[in-house]
């Protein structure tokens, strides 16, 4: 299990990592969802306990690891402002760059 | 004596050049004229020579004055004078010239009332050039030392619409920047290794010096700044270009001052770091072959600036040999070289200042017979000119003789002594010729252009170079005067480090000197007459040192070097990624190459999905695996970006499939309310984009050429990799532990009351974190809101939207257009409210249950979202009145610092935790607590509440304001 | 209220922020309103600061009252006093620039707001003892840069603001794949934590790894070759206050990093990672130089000239002897003061050119009608190139002087030849503006130039000035403090005995 | 202790995922885009009978509490998306 | 008590499971989407509304939360089913098999027009 | 109108909530007041005296939706699990004579759960265009039971 949860967080990032470098704007923002959706992932990898019931005072059984979870609610958050940050961006570029081409946004140049 | 008099002199200077550009204020500038000004002016280099003339050591016996404060007493560097004989014979030199220059400037910028600024500059330059040669240690000297290239970089460029000028003026400041730069470097070594920067301690640890293993570098690096300032070989290029220096100027820096500062330091260095082979070596090569080369090129010229200027640099370049050599004779030679070129050269120099002024030209070709109208200006050049082409009985005679009597010293090597003999006669009949040139051709023989009519200079114009011109005849007439051989010698003596014997006799007798000196003077005469034809073979040999060249292509080589860095800056952002996540991935490994960490531990074991029964969780985590696996696939291969935006949803929600099995519901619960909402703003913005780009965007989807398409997979695949390996490390390292979860899950709820482990995390131990997070995101929202509906309508950006199109336009009521059915609008009423419910529990009860002030923003930002969905953009603006983005951001964030204060004051601590309730004594419902949790929840609320608002709002339509 | 004294530089400006965005009806109040907010957080950090020196302790707060490492803790030691106060001090002077300016976005709304987040992302990621913690304030400031250089009046604000946010993902997802190995390896983010128990243990495998991450995290932040493609964009297109603080003070924020790496939490894995800072940094010197050089544009040049100057640090930081420390440490906030003077002229000049760029192209020539300005941007272009007797030249000497008590003369030869390129740039730049006449649109009809009648206000930049020459002139204080500062980067052990320990 | 309750939970468990396969499919594969959206619906509902059903295997009733949000969110997008298949514009 | 309400749990859920099985089914076998949307809608309905059945006798939750979350998710179902009817229809999906479109005669646009996917 | 709501909202808090202590209660119902206010809904006074009869009204009326609704589920298992796919589709206008946008979503909402039916567009005189799994039969039927549906309607509604 621990394999295929390697081999889908490491999936998951790397598609992220090729969406977020794709002409298209569109894809691109969806790269930096992805992004996000594996860097949380990693992170909770990271808990220390393999739990079996959730972070809760009450809970009977070994619980899962708080902290890890705490950071990634976050960090979620934060990627959720970046996805707005540069969904406004883009609509700039698209509007007064006129594309949606990454690779025509060369006006800063030199 | 009190040394801190020492001061007066700089201060003098200081102020002075302070006056002078207080007459930049027209009010000022109407009160005296340029040539007035200057009279007054100059009473500061006079008043300056006067008290450094009191100060001055007169014999070699007087001691230095010496004066020094602590500057920087962290590394302890002191500021200061060293007042000895060699400073007081440069600094004489500097002032006494000084005031005749500044005297000769108000007549040479007659009339011109915005002088002030090189007036303010050359006083400027002054104090710099007399802080030079005053210096007590080698900080002091550095700081005036550039100090002279930054105002003769204004001097030189003060003509500054003349291109000539601004190139002639960096290139200066280039080379002499350049050499400073490597002076700086040569100083501090020598300073460390001595221990001190001051030249009392450095003069006495020659031997230290000498002996040390960097004693090579930091001798070449000192060189190095003294060559490029003396403008010696190779770096003699920038004294000709910087003849595009107003005269007085050029009179001033280029012959009597600051090319000598060169000179001064080596001269000043000699005793700490001289009397080695490399110095040897290194002095006499370099000065041999910019005195050869100086004077040969100096003969070529047409300008009489141009002329002086490479016969400067001929001089100089036979200073810095006489400095190379470890005879006590060569310091003679040395100082009187110095004192002859600063009297002849300063006055020829004014004197071609004159020329061009009356005439308006310095060119050789057009001058001619102005004896006849400038008597004066004749009479004086004639004078400096006899000294420059050391002719009896002038001082610069004397000059050569002492020279050519350095030359023809026994105690120096043979071939270096004939060497040095054979390029002396050879200098000083190329002088000699030049002198000629210049006085000859300027002011007797035909006058060639008939158009050019001289004019006598004023008096006072004529005063400043013939009283150098005079003091070269008089030197050389007086019979050996002792006072001044004395001073002379002590200056000496304080370049060689021992005793020197200085006699002003012009006539030492019938020796080799003088039959060398009668070899020069017949060869320079026969180059005089045959001055025509030997120029013209000059020229046309073309300027085959090159060195010009070589500067000109070392600047195009760095512009080369700078086009091909800025042309890095492609402005690609795809490539720039690449190139960064490539050297991620280098970096990476390199790190574990390099420490040859061992990652992977042999007590790892993989376990794969267990399907027996009762681990069927199992199979929904492998399950909710695949599908994440398979909608990020789904994310590329979808060609339609409505599609692509489905699927990442999908991923989403996988995403919190998994966080629910970690179990973390808290997470998979804000995981969800944040899917949604990025899937509501992903379509927003999708929306926003006019369709043709986006039919192009959809077609670039998957256009793109084939090697950056192996590039990005190639990295993709790398990234993949790293993470997923770094995820497996995290899971299978075993023990895993951790610090801080256990106090947590202790005190969780003993000590703020929660149940939910992460929430206390998120809202008690670290609600710093959250503070921000909640800032972050407000600023988001804040940013989204910015952009669009001020930066974007300030820089008329205009999406080219087409109207929407329906492909079957109905007079009924269902989702689309300004109206919805009344089943949606029934659902919309009903969601709002209950989405506010439920908020409103998460933020009372977050910390028994998943949910929190964040999920509770959120929830009810969607709710406002569905209904700008259903009853569009006006509709909601006009129903949901209340609900004000902005004003929920600030009062949010305020009223979360504000709990967080009060938290401070009550418990001493921000963002500790209390108990509102509890301390009131209120009774509330069973797990509510009235506490800074809560408020805190409350705050974050509003504060996610506003921002969203903003984000779909805006998103949703840009345009309004 | 002694330890709180090290949050209230990130909580004023913070609250600042707040009741800016509600003072928005009333533009001039909400601008006083920022600096006065601004001028409280930098006298507090001046306080932080003295504090820290004169007691020789570092000022440590547990937020929320809960014991280190289980809540957050700030750790207001002499680096992080020293930096914030540096910080705010360009900060303040940033904000009364924007309130001199004559740009467009200085109206909106957010900007006052955006621009004191910018303060406390800033200072909270240097004060904060906590790795994630750090994170989320280096976002604070991600976002607020962001929005300012994307609203800004120059069209291309928003491609440069894009790409830089792009860069910056790939600091953030760094920074969190080394907390995240960071917490796998040791169980904690707690700086002091981290750093106790990675010397006690240096062998974890992830170890490097981690370095690794937050080698990349803080080479972005500071623009560091090959992580700064961004930079000369977004330093350019910013608006000026904001270009002014980007490119002085954010961009240290890294070199910051980098010395806690070095001096606190990899003491021991030190060597190779200052190895490669001065790789980095001689790489920085020459790109950064030859791209000023080769650029179009003042504000271009003056980012440009960043990227060299961060190399300078860098060098000294990878040399790593007290000296070097604390020639690094003077460098640095000499170079905030000059380069943030230096970004405000060329903008100064740009606010008055008939089209508002720094182009070259654009506003070559104008410096006629701007002495002033000329003479100020002249004294800080020789403080850039390290003339006295400005602080520059403090910046310069101190550097050389560590570099050869440290013995390093291959990185020393190689820093001493670029350095020559700081005066090209510097040069051509201020002869371009202030000397060459004027051409194209700047040249106008007949005799009347085609130049704004008012520009922004020269005031901050004036004030920076005066502060380098001051420096220059009297530079004990800061180089006593400096030497203070790397004198405590020696001691790990005391960081971490007053954050555990107390 | 496999007492028949947990037995049907499994196999409920696993019949989700398979309809949740078969969904995923369907957004996959779908003959237009409505189709699709009908299937990302699907899944979002089946996600939720699956959170339920996690709630009763654990039973435990904070993973409902999860489950109410997506619910009460999960609709929102799907209208939303309706919106803009209809007229390309949500608002 | 247990064992009796453990059936009824078992019954919630297998009638609960049984409903969304259907659903999916109907969604493959349907020949356009109006007709799948018909299928689908039970998943919402029936499905989630049996599991929340059981998991109020269950587990900890209430009825009451369980009783306002099915109350809202027959509205919201219906809701959502109709909303894409409606996209559906005036994005000009065609429906399959259809015997009469009474809508038709109020289409004011060229008919038969077939949306591009 | 406003009473309703904030009955609604109070019920709906104390339902979420699980807990009828007093404070909850008092605390629920300051919420409800509060949501209410904010979201100042049509203010129409409701008469109480109609409150007994529109509360059995309302429970006959789901009664009568519930079994609808599974009466129509069972039939569309049947259908779907026909390997013959036994369907006649299509839309068919549904008159309704309601003019309360209230009673039109109800109505909208009890066609579309019952299954086979389901609300595509709705005029804005109230007629349902309902797609229908089995048009044929349907429409007399469907008509029926919203005649029926109408009624209890405007005993519900004020
Ligand atoms: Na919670
Ligand atoms: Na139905």
């Amino acid at each position: 299990m621990e394999l295929l949860t390697a081999i889908a967080v490491g999936a998951l990032f790397g598609i992220a990592v090729f969406q977020l470098m794709r002409r298209n704007v569109i894809r691109s923002a969806i790269g930096l969802i992805l992004l996000g959706n594996a860097i949380n992932l990693f992170l909770l990898s990271t808990g220390a306990y393999d739990g079996v019931a959730a972070a809760y005072t009450t809970a009977t059984g070994q619980r899962s690891d708080a902290f890890p979870q705490a950071l990634v609610l976050t960090a979620i958050v934060i990627s959720m402002g970046a996805l707005a940050l540069v969904l406004s961006m883009l609509y700039i570029v698209a509007a007064r760059y006129k594309t949606s081409d990454m690779d025509e946004l060369t006006g800063l140049k030199n | 004596m009190n040394s801190a008099f020492l001061l007066g002199p700089l201060i003098i200077l200081l102020t002075s050049s302070a006056v002078a550009a207080l007459f930049g204020l027209p009010r000022l500038r109407r009160l005296l004229s340029i040539n007035r000004l200057s009279w007054l002016l100059a009473l500061a280099p006079l008043s300056a020579f006067i008290t450094l003339f009191i100060l001055a050591p007169k014999t070699p016996a007087d001691p230095p004055l010496v004066w020094s404060f602590e500057w920087l007493p962290a590394l302890g560097l002191h500021l200061g004078f060293y007042y000895d004989s060699l400073s007081a014979f440069f600094a004489l030199l500097v002032t006494g010239i000084g005031t005749l220059v500044i005297i000769y400037t108000g007549y040479y910028f007659k009339g011109d009332q915005t002088a002030w600024r090189f007036l303010a500059y050359i006083l400027l330059f002054m104090a710099a050039m007399l802080g030079v040669v005053m210096a007590g240690d080698v900080i002091t000297l550095f700081i005036f030392w550039e100090g002279t290239s930054i105002t003769s970089f204004l001097l030189v460029a003060y003509k500054t619409k003349d291109e000539e000028a601004r190139k002639g003026a960096f290139q200066a400041l280039f080379l002499t920047g350049g050499g400073g730069i490597a002076l700086l470097a040569g100083l501090l070594m020598v300073a460390t290794v001595t221990g001190s920067t001051q030249y009392t301690a450095i003069l006495s640890s020659g031997d230290a010096l000498r002996n040390s293993a960097i004693y090579p570098v930091m001798l070449l690096l000192v060189a190095f700044g003294a060559f490029t300032k003396s403008a010696q070989f190779p770096a003699h290029i920038w004294l000709p270009r910087a003849m595009t220096a107003p005269t007085p100027a050029s009179a001033f820096l280029h012959s009597a001052t600051m090319v000598k500062a060169g000179i001064y330091l080596m001269a000043r260095m000699n005793p700490a770091l001289g009397y080695t082979d490399l110095w040897f070596v290194l002095l006499t090569g370099v000065g041999v072959t910019t005195m050869l080369l100086g004077a040969y090129l100096g003969l070529k010229q047409n300008d009489l600036k141009a002329l002086l200027a490479y016969s400067t640099v001929s001089q100089l370049g036979l200073m810095m040999a006489m400095i190379g050599q470890d005879i006590e004779i060569a310091f003679k030679a040395l100082i009187i070289a110095v004192l002859a070129h600063a009297l002849y050269k300063s006055a020829l120099f004014m004197v071609a200042g004159i020329v061009d002024h009356e005439t308006g030209t310095r060119d050789l070709r057009r001058l001619g017979g102005l004896r006849k109208s400038m008597p004066v200006s004749f009479a004086i050049a004639a004078m400096a000119g006899l000294s420059m082409a050391g002719l009896p009985p002038l001082f610069g005679f004397l000059a050569k003789e002492t020279l050519l009597a350095t030359a023809t010293h026994p105690s120096l090597p043979p071939r270096i002594g004939d060497l040095l003999a054979a390029a002396s006669v050879a200098a000083g009949a190329l002088l000699l010729a030049q002198a000629g040139l210049f006085v000859w051709d300027t002011f007797l023989g035909k006058q060639k252009d008939p158009s050019i009519h001289g004019h006598e200079a004023p008096r006072g114009m004529l005063l400043a170079p013939a009283i150098p011109a005079f003091l070269s005849l008089l030197l050389g007439l007086a019979p050996d005067p002792k006072q001044l051989a004395e001073f002379l010698a002590g200056a000496a003596e304080d370049a060689y480090g021992g005793a020197v014997k200085v006699s002003l006799a012009l006539w030492t007798g019938l020796n080799a000197p003088l039959v060398l000196s009668l070899i020069a003077i017949s060869i320079g005469l026969v180059i005089f007459a045959y001055r025509d034809r030997v120029r013209a073979a000059m020229m046309r040999s073309g300027d085959r040192w090159g060195f010009q060249q070589l500067y000109l292509a070392t600047l195009r080589a760095i512009d080369w070097g700078a086009g091909q860095a800025v042309r890095l800056q492609s402005g690609n952002l795809r490539s720039y990624l690449s190139i960064m996540l490539i050297s991620v991935l280098l970096l990476l490994l390199a790190a574990v190459t390099a420490t040859r960490t061992q990652l992977w531990s042999p007590a790892f074991s993989l376990t794969w999905p267990s399907f027996d029964f009762g681990g069927e969780l199992q199979v929904l985590r492998a399950f909710a695996l695949l599908a994440i696996i398979g909608a990020a696939v789904a994310t590329i291969a979808l060609s339609r970006d409505l599609a692509a935006v489905l699927a990442v949803s999908a991923a989403g929600l996988a995403v919190a499939v998994l966080f629910v099995l970690e179990p973390a519901p808290d997470v998979a619960l804000v995981q969800i309310v944040v899917d949604v909402l990025s899937m509501v703003i992903l379509v927003l913005a999708l929306t926003r984009l006019p369709r043709i780009q986006r039919h192009l965007a959809r077609q670039l989807t998957y256009q793109q050429s084939r090697p950056s398409l192996v590039r990005d997979i190639l990295i993709g695949v790398g990234a993949g990799m790293v993470v997923g390996f770094l995820t497996l490390l995290a899971l299978l390292t075993q023990p895993r532990g951790s610090v801080v979860t256990p106090y947590y899950e202790a005190n969780a709820k003993t000590l703020t009351g929660a149940k939910d482990i992460v929430g206390a995390i998120v809202v008690d131990f670290r609600a710093f974190d959250t503070l921000i997070e909640i800032a972050v995101f407000a600023m988001a929202g804040l940013g989204v809101y910015t952009l669009l509906r001020y930066a974007s309508r300030n820089a008329g950006d205009q999406v080219a939207s087409a109207p929407p199109a329906m492909a079957r336009p109905l007079p009924t009521l269902g989702i689309a257009g300004k109206e919805t059915s009344p089943l949606i609008h029934a659902l919309a009423y009903a969601v709002l409210p209950l989405a506010m419910i439920i908020g409103i529990i998460h933020m009372m009860y977050g910390h028994d249950q998943p949910g929190d002030g964040f999920t509770a923003g959120v929830i009810i930002s969607l709710a406002v979202s569905f209904w700008y969905v259903v009853f569009g953009y006006e509709g909601t603006k006009a129903r949901l009145t209340w609900l004000k983005p902005r004003q929920f951001i600030g009062t949010g964030l305020l009223l979360a610092l504000i709990t967080g204060a009060v938290a401070a004051v009550m418990t001493g601590s921000l963002l500790g935790s209390v108990d509102f309730g509890k301390l009131i004594g209120l009774p509330l419902p069973d797990g509510f607590y009235f506490s800074t949790a809560f408020l805190f929840e409350v705050a974050i609320c509003l504060t996610v509440l506003g921002s969203a608002t903003y984000m779909i709002d805006t998103l949703g339509h840009p345009g309004d304001q | 209220m002694t330890s709180q004294l090290v949050i209230l530089p990130i909580i004023i400006p913070l609250i600042g922020a707040a009741v800016a965005l509600l003072l928005r009806r009333y533009p001039r109040v909400q601008a006083g309103w920022a600096l006065g907010v601004m001028i409280t957080s930098a006298t507090s950090s001046a306080l932080l600061l003295a504090q820290v020196w004169r007691s020789g302790q570092p000022v440590v707060y547990q937020s929320g009252g809960w014991p280190a490492p289980f809540g957050i803790t700030f750790v207001g030691d002499m680096l992080a006093a020293f930096m914030v106060l540096m910080c705010q001090l360009v900060l303040t002077l940033g904000i009364a620039y924007a309130m001199g300016s004559k740009d467009k976005v200085i109206g909106y709304p957010a900007f006052y707001p955006l621009f004191l987040t910018l303060a406390t992302g800033l200072t909270g990621a240097m004060l904060t003892g906590d790795l994630f913690n750090l994170f989320v304030f280096a976002e604070l400031l991600v976002f607020s840069g962001t929005i300012l250089t994307a609203s800004s009046d120059d069209a291309y604000g928003a491609e440069a603001a894009l790409k830089y946010f792009y860069t910056s993902l790939i600091a953030s997802a760094s920074l969190l794949l080394a907390v995240g190995v960071l917490y796998v390896s040791f169980g904690t983010l707690n700086m002091a934590d981290l750093a106790a128990r990675i010397a006690a243990n240096p062998g974890m495998p992830l170890v490097p790894v981690a370095i690794a991450f937050l080698l990349v995290t803080f080479m972005v932040k500071s623009a560091v070759f090959p992580f700064h493609f961004w930079q000369p964009d977004f330093h350019t297109a910013a608006p000026t206050a904001v270009s002014a603080m980007l490119s002085s003070v954010v961009v240290k924020l890294g070199v910051y990093g980098f010395l806690r790496m070095t001096t606190l939490l990899f003491v021991d894995q030190s060597p190779a990672i200052r190895a490669l800072l001065v790789a980095l940094g001689l790489i920085g010197i020459v790109y950064g130089g030859l791209g000023a050089i080769g650029t179009h544009n003042a504000k271009r040049m003056l980012a440009y000239s960043t990227l060299a100057q961060v190399g300078f640090i860098l060098v000294a930081v990878g040399w790593g002897t007290p000296l070097a420390l604390a020639a690094a440490l003077i460098f640095t906030f000499n170079h905030s003061l000059i380069k943030a003077a230096m970004l405000m002229l060329a903008g100064q000049v740009a606010s008055r050119a008939p089209v508002k760029t720094a182009s070259f192209e654009v506003v070559q020539g104008l410096g006629k009608y701007m002495p002033l300005s000329g003479a100020l941007f002249f004294v800080g272009g020789l403080a850039l190139a390290g003339i006295p007797p400005t602080n520059g030249f403090i910046s310069k000497m101190t550097l050389f002087q560590s570099g050869i008590l440290a013995e390093q003369w291959e990185s020393l030869a190689l820093l001493g030849l670029a350095s020559i390129f700081t005066l090209i740039y510097v040069i051509r730049a201020f002869m371009r503006i202030w000397w060459q006449p004027a051409a194209g649109p700047a040249s106008g009809a007949g005799d009347t130039p085609a130049i704004k009648p008012y520009g922004d206000r020269l005031l901050a930049p004036a004030l920076l000035i005066v502060g380098v020459l001051v420096l220059g002139l009297w530079p004990e204080p800061l180089v006593s403090l400096a030497l203070a500062v790397s004198q405590w980067l020696g001691d790990p052990a005391a960081y971490i005995a007053a954050v555990l320990g107390g | 202790m496999l007492d028949i309750l947990t037995v049907v939970l499994y196999i409920a468990l696993t019949v989700n995922i398979v309809l949740m396969g078969v969904s995923l499919w369907r957004v996959w594969r779908g003959e237009n885009i409505v189709d699709r959206l009908i299937g990302a619906d699907l899944v979002g509902t089946i996600t939720l009978a699956i959170l339920v059903i996690v709630a009763l295997i654990y039973r435990d009733s904070i993973y409902i509490d999860v489950a109410l949000g997506l619910a009460a969110l999960g609709f929102i997008s799907t209208i939303a998306l309706a919106k803009y298949i209809a007229d390309e514009q949500m608002f | 008590m247990t064992p009796v309400l453990q059936a009824i749990v078992v019954v919630a859920v297998v009638v609960g499971t049984a409903f969304s099985a259907l659903g999916v089914l109907g969604y493959i076998r349907m020949p356009d989407v109006y007709t799948r949307m018909h299928a689908t809608g039970k998943v919402g309905v029936f499905g989630v509304v049996f599991l929340l059945l059981a998991a109020a006798a269950w587990t900890p939750l209430g009825f009451g939360k369980a009783l306002v979350l099915i109350l809202f998710l027959l509205l919201a179902g219906p809701a959502t089913s109709h909303a894409m009817a409606s996209a559906a229809y005036r994005r000009g999906i065609p429906m399959a098999r259809a015997v009469r479109d009474d809508l038709s005669d109020l289409d004011t646009s060229i008919l038969g027009q077939q949306a591009s996917d | 109108m406003q009473a309703w709501m904030i009955l609604a909202l109070w019920v709906v808090y104390l339902a979420l909530t699980d807990n009828l202590q007093l404070s909850n209660l008092v605390v629920g119902l300051a919420i409800a007041i509060g949501l209410t206010w904010l979201l100042h809904p049509d203010p129409r006074r409701i008469d109480v005296r109609r409150l007994p009869a529109a509360l059995a009204a309302t429970l006959r009326y789901a009664l009568v939706v519930v079994i609808d609704v599974l009466r129509g589920g069972l039939q569309v298992a049947q259908i779907t699990l026909n390997p013959r796919l036994p369907i006649r589709p299509g839309i068919i206008a549904i008159p309704t004579g309601t003019d309360s946008e209230l009673a039109t979503a109800l109505s909208a909402d009890a066609i579309t759960l019952s299954p086979g039916e389901m609300v595509v567009e709705i005029s804005r005189d109230g007629v349902m265009y309902t797609h229908a799994l089995e048009c044929s039969e349907a429409e007399a039927y469907v008509a029926e039971a919203q005649q029926q549906r109408e009624d209890m309607l405007s005993k519900i509604l004020p």
